[in-house]
């Protein structure tokens, strides 16, 4: 019953999610003060191209509707949402013509996906179990020096720590190419080989930002814990250090830990994208970078759509898994 | 009884040393930092140019200087109104309850959950980079009042239990009495934490928007200060002071910043301690 | 039993030396109950600490001595003392906490709760988590536990069958002591009936000695078979219980026991005023002589003897020095 | 002037707990009917375990809490209420003054406690400026044996907790309320300090001939210091009257349980009995909530909610064994078949 209820309620919260994202997606072009239509086909039209008369009104016909900015707002907002979860179709691809959407995404999402979740996961944990040995053995020279190590690498935002790594590691000490360059047909050893090495400092720029914090989290939690009676009892019953930190220690710090999680995907996802940009790595970052720089309409608004799902999706499935961690909300 | 507060005080010289430099220096700047060609190109560090010149031939350390102002502007404007309108979106929450909670609440988490960058991505692509320093700051507004507003709800729904809001009441304290002597000293110190820490979140947006030439490219930020510098080949060149020294600037303002808010909230914490002992 | 003589038991802080256990002499008998009463800060927790040989700094024992009789199985009686005592938790001595305070691990559920409490050379700890579940299930049984028990996590029991499952928790291996440290404040008196029952049945059955820390002379009066009172640090009065409550010699005592009210007795009570001395730095002479309305000049500058005022009733006063002497 | 100082009609409050879709009830007061004499200030004692809704009905007549239904009183006024019979704002605050439980809560750690005296003093209008408003402040201390000059200026942690529930108590008096309420006013205090807040229940009841709403759990401080006690039981009063005759000679089942438990120095208990004392869980709406851990039980009591019977002229019990009534009689032959299997 109270698990029913939970994962109700967070369904609840997903779908309002997606929809409110989704509306902010809608909405911004339609209250920019300049008209998005018009200041696109500039940028088209400053790239050089030279266009007849008709040809532009075509031009403009097209980027209307590709915006979607046909017939009342009602029926725009309408359209778009049935655009984006009915047909799913999110058109041609205005810079790579006639490529879909759909299907340039779907070669960037699995690169992204990669990325995230081997990093976030290799912080989580790592920073995790440094943090719990922090916060239980906070005497120890070794924890206190992580600790501090953890203070100052958590505040600095990602792409400086991206910044510093393609300093120190492709243009001071080449070890890294400079362009991402991955060889070989997909899932060969060579492409797979190829596609870690080049991964290897977009990751690892995320993963020393994330694990500062995970660190600063974990030992705050887990000395809090370290005064809770039933560790102090769990001395008392004669259990070993390493069953109290695992058993009593971890097992109750590490819930709010899932919880943190869940929230800070959003914060994490925004770090990636910089990351991907500024190491030109092929996922959804560069593309919308891309899209940016090229006017690409279409697959902007396909890449920022995915964005804001993926993000509520992965928030959702830690949701949750939450319960399996917690037998507070599983059972009752 | 003050005990010694070792991250704070180091954190407090850190920004103070960023005050100087962003909020009293730029007045004394011999020359608009931005204009270009005013001396030799990619000069290195020197008496004359204390961080060397750019590509662009300014000088480097005025423009820092000149972009830590309007970061540092960033970071305080947002962080005043983020905080502002999230500890009242918060305490409404946690002291009306019933609908206008649900609402909050739900507003809140939605926007925590929400990708802030797509979103300014999207926007600033249609500015083409003519996006003003405001306009920025008001979404970065936008997606940064939830934080407060999650606390300040949880702090208020146990302040609404807490007897000592009771005992004022019968006391003949109005509303206004107890927010102001029961209440707001016991946020004091958490708020001030929390607008720190959205100091440092604002400026790393926009320093990020920045670096990959999507804030406004017309205002120097510490941000659009690594894109030109990224633009003009400096690692390449290997023109290291130029791209240097923001990236340097910004960490140290972050950890500054950070000391700073942890200092705050462990005071407090200790000053907690002491009040129930 | 267990044997202190003149122990001194003191916390190092940063702030002092706090004197919570200063000279303490008692010796506790095999199949009794013994109540330690007092008034909260008054040493009595930390003198079960002491006596569970968990001696963590800022804790450490000053002076005095602390013994044990511990049967080594073999028929043979062998003396042990602080640091040995702590080998033989739970099977030789054990210990129940208060379990209004969340001493339970909230993510565990209730049958593997037992688990850390079974020592590694215990030879049920050999066959097995599945054995040890087995047994657990038995005890409880045994205990008229209801079996959902078992399979629940902590937050989902009511305070006084938490309880309960500390109570098993500390006679599951039939220790010759098991301390309990005020195993029913917090609960309500319906509830605290049952569980001090459930205490005094299961002595009964295994004859072993259970000392208990309780503020509340009721309950004492209910369950101990002797009874000693503290007074900042200090063991003020000891004796049988009967003779504590039908003549109490000290002062201190007279007043614990004057200031119950009772049903059915509406005649005046008066607390006793003041507050205890602060342990750090305590006044010299009898530490109550601020306090007692029957002070005389050199109590507040002599400290006061124990002596022997009846069978096995002993007590800290100058009132009755000189009739000793 | 109204012939009683504070009456409770009908009064239950319904929790919801959870949200709005999957949200369950608990009923924290039930149908509660009450009433204390104006006529000569008296100290009324709701007793109870916890979770026996004795706070939230304790913070119901200090409008902390809505009833869900049923109307309070004090003095002929009904609180709750906008109109012009009702009693409201400073004039609530002058007549109905509370005390907490824990004196560490009470004050916030961060505001010297003098100054939530001076502002009752004050605010309340009980002082025209800061000189009266001194000299009331200090005549209260002195009555609870304190001196201004060792309060003021000072934090709540600066103070025992003996102290400062004096000084809670001291505040409650700056209005010269009708009535006081102090919820479990001396559970967080050392059991040698309690009789000395107690005692001063009962001078301050003379003194200032202020009445009292005593909540606690402990029947002995109860029976010393109350003239009416109301016993509560999952919500409702299930006795009601002059305390002298409900804890001597008491007419509920649950009273009877309740004073059997009590550690008392008088007599030692009887060992090995079975007690009553695991909670029961379910809600049983249309039977007497006591019927699964009452020695009397009849089949009736599982099957109806009993009257409020009256026990004498002014004693009521929620039962059936006080009224005369034969229970036997009222079943149908088949249940009193199965209620004497039942029993043997």
């Amino acid at each position: 019953m109270q698990f029913a209820k939970f994962v109700v309620t967070r369904i609840i919260a997903y779908v309002l999610v997606i929809w409110i994202g989704i509306t902010v997606v809608f909405f911004v072009p339609r209250f920019m003060p300049s008209d998005p239509v018009e200041s696109m086909l500039g940028r088209i039209m400053t790239r050089g191209a030279y266009m007849e008369a008709e040809q532009v009104e075509a031009m403009r016909a097209t980027l209307t509707q590709a915006f979607g900015l046909e017939g009342s707002l009602a029926e725009q907002y309408f359209g778009f949402f049935q655009r984006t979860f009915v047909t799913r179709e999110f058109g041609p691809s205005l810079s790579m013509f006639p490529t879909p959407v759909n299907e340039l995404i779907g070669r960037a999402l699995p690169w992204t996906l990669a990325l995230l979740l081997s990093s976030t996961i290799i912080a989580w944990i790592v920073g995790n179990a440094i943090g719990l040995l922090a916060g239980y053995k906070s005497r120890w020279v070794s924890s206190r020096t992580l600790e501090i190590i953890a203070i100052f690498v958590y505040p600095i935002p990602y792409y400086i720590t991206a910044l510093i790594l393609i300093i120190l590691f492709i243009h001071i000490n080449p070890i890294f190419p400079l362009f991402f360059s991955v060889r070989g047909e997909p899932f060969s050893p060579e492409f797979l080989s190829s596609a870690i090495y080049n991964s290897i400092l977009p990751a690892l720029s995320i993963v020393i930002v994330g694990f500062g914090w995970w660190v600063l989290s974990m030992k705050a939690l887990s000395s809090s814990i370290s005064e809770e009676d039933f560790v102090y009892f769990a001395k008392l019953k004669g259990a070993g250090e390493g069953r109290i930190m695992t058993a009593y220690v971890l097992r109750n710090a590490i819930l709010p830990q899932v919880t943190v999680l869940a929230l800070q995907i959003g914060a994490i996802f925004n770090g990636a994208l910089i990351t991907e940009i500024l190491f030109g790595y092929p996922g959804l970052g560069t593309m919308t970078y891309n899209a940016v720089l090229q006017a690409d309409y279409n697959l902007l608004m396909g890449t920022i759509t995915i964005s804001i799902i993926a993000v509520a999706t992965s928030t959702l499935i830690i949701d949750l898994l939450y319960p399996f961690f917690d037998p507070r909300i599983r059972q009752r | 009884m003050q005990r010694s507060n070792p991250r704070l005080t180091v954190g407090i010289v850190v920004l103070a040393a960023f005050i100087i430099l962003g909020g009293i220096l730029p007045f004394f700047s011999p020359e608009d930092p931005r204009s270009w060609i005013k001396h030799p190109r990619n000069e290195p560090p020197s008496a004359e140019h204390l961080l060397g010149t750019t590509n662009l031939g300014q000088d480097t350390f005025w423009l820092l200087s000149y972009a830590t102002q309007n970061s540092l502007f960033i970071g305080v404007f947002v962080a005043f109104f983020a905080t502002l309108i999230g500890v009242f979106a918060g305490l409404a929450a946690g002291f009306l309850g019933g609908i206008p909670d649900r609402v909050i609440t739900l507003l809140a988490d939605v926007f925590i959950v929400v990708p802030s960058l797509p979103i300014l991505i999207l926007m600033s692509s249609l500015l083409q980079g003519r996006a003003s320093l405001i306009l920025i700051s008001v979404i970065l507004i936008i997606f940064n009042w939830p934080w407060p507003a999650r606390q300040m709800r949880s702090i208020a729904l146990s302040m609404r239990e807490r007897q000592f809001v009771n005992t004022a009441r019968f006391s003949g304290s109005g509303t206004l009495h107890i927010l102001a002597e029961e209440i707001v000293p016991h946020i004091f110190s958490w708020a001030m934490a929390n607008f720190v820490n959205t100091v440092l979140v604002a400026i790393a947006t926009e320093s990020g928007l920045a670096v990959i030439g999507l804030s406004s490219l017309e205002e120097a930020t510490l941000g659009t200060m690594i894109y030109w510098a990224l633009q003009h080949q400096a690692l390449l060149g290997q023109r290291w002071w130029w791209i240097g020294s923001p990236v340097v600037a910004i960490i140290l303002l972050f950890i500054g910043l950070f000391l700073i808010s942890t200092g705050i909230s462990s005071l407090s914490a200790e000053r907690r301690g002491h009040g129930d002992a | 039993m267990l044997r202190l003589r003149e122990l001194k038991c003191h916390y190092h802080t940063p702030r002092g030396v706090v004197q919570a256990v200063d000279g303490v002499s008692i010796s506790i008998q095999p199949n009794e109950v013994l109540g330690i009463a007092g008034e909260s800060g008054c040493g009595k927790s930390t003198l079960l600490k002491v006596l569970y040989d968990y001696l963590q700094p800022p804790l450490r024992i000053v002076s005095g001595s602390y013994e044990a009789d511990f049967p080594d199985g073999d028929g043979k009686v062998k003396t042990i003392g602080p640091g040995e005592i702590r080998e033989h938790w739970w099977e030789f001595i054990s210990y129940i906490p208060q379990g209004s305070m969340s001493v339970l691990n909230p993510v565990i559920r209730i049958e593997n709760q037992f688990f850390d409490a079974v020592p590694k050379r215990h030879p049920l700890k050999a066959k097995g988590k599945e054995a040890i579940r087995e047994r657990v299930a038995a005890y409880l049984k045994e205990l008229e536990l209801p079996i959902e028990v078992l399979k629940s996590y902590p937050h989902q029991l009511s305070g006084g069958m938490k309880q309960r499952v500390l109570v098993a928790l500390g006679t599951f291996l039939h220790p010759q002591i098991v301390l309990a440290d005020e195993p029913t404040t917090a609960l309500d008196v319906v509830v605290q009936k049952g569980i001090l029952l459930m205490l005094i049945e299961l002595q009964q059955q295994m004859e072993n000695t259970l000392v208990v820390v309780s503020h509340d002379m009721g309950v004492h009066y209910q369950i101990s078979d002797r009874l000693a009172i503290m007074y900042a640090g200090k063991l003020v009065e000891y004796g049988p219980t009967d003779a504590i409550f039908n003549n109490p010699l000290h002062p201190y005592t007279q007043m614990l026991i004057q200031s119950l009210p009772r049903v059915g007795d509406r005649s005046q009570r008066v607390g006793i005023s003041g507050r205890p001395p602060n342990l750090i730095d305590p006044p010299a002479g009898c530490r109550f002589a601020a306090r007692c309305p029957k002070a005389m000049e050199h109590c507040a500058h002599q400290e006061p003897e124990l002596i022997q005022m009846g069978p096995d009733h002993f007590v800290s006063c100058h009132l009755y020095g000189e009739v000793a002497s | 002037m109204s012939e009683n100082l504070l009456e409770l009609r009908n009064v239950s409050k319904v929790f919801r707990i959870g949200g709005l879709v999957f949200g369950t009830r608990l009923v924290a007061v039930d149908d509660v009917s009450l009433s204390l004499p104006a006529a000569e200030p008296s100290i009324l004692s709701i007793v109870g375990e916890s979770g026996s809704g004795k706070t939230t009905l304790a913070r119901i007549i200090l409008e902390l809490e809505h009833p869900t239904s049923g109307q309070v009183l004090i003095d002929g006024h009904p609180l709750f209420e906008k109109g012009g019979a009702g009693l409201k704002g400073r004039d609530y605050y002058r007549a109905v003054q509370p005390i907490f439980q824990n004196p560490f809560e009470a004050f916030s750690a961060r505001k010297r406690v003098d100054k939530y005296l001076f502002n009752a003093a004050l605010r309340l209008k009980i002082a025209q400026n800061r000189k009266e408003a001194r000299e009331i402040v200090a005549e209260v201390l002195e009555s609870v044996g304190l001196d201004l000059s060792r309060v003021e200026g000072k934090y709540a942690n600066q103070f025992s907790g003996g102290e400062l529930q004096r000084i809670s108590v001291a505040r409650s008096l700056i209005p010269r309320p009708k009535l006081i309420v102090a919820d479990e006013p001396v559970s967080m205090i050392d059991a040698s300090l309690r009789m000395n807040i107690v005692n001063l229940f009962l001078e301050l009841k003379e003194q200032y001939k202020v009445s009292f709403v005593y909540i606690t759990h402990d029947l002995s401080t109860a029976y010393y210091v109350s003239d009416y006690i109301g016993i509560m039981y999952r919500g409702s009063v299930v006795e009601y009257g002059p305390s002298e005759q409900i804890l001597t000679d008491s007419a509920h089942p649950y009273t009877e349980l309740l004073l059997d438990s009590v550690p008392t120095v008088d007599h030692k208990w009887e060992r090995n009995v079975a007690l009553p004392d695991i909670e029961v869980k379910e809600f049983q709406a249309q039977a007497c909530k006591f019927a699964k851990r009452c020695k009397y039980v009849e089949a009736i009591c599982e099957r109806t909610v009993p009257p409020m019977a009256q026990v004498s002229a002014d004693r009521q019990a929620l039962c059936y064994r006080p009224v005369d009534y034969d229970p036997q009689a009222a079943l149908s032959p088949r249940e009193s078949l199965e209620s004497a299997a039942a029993k043997s």
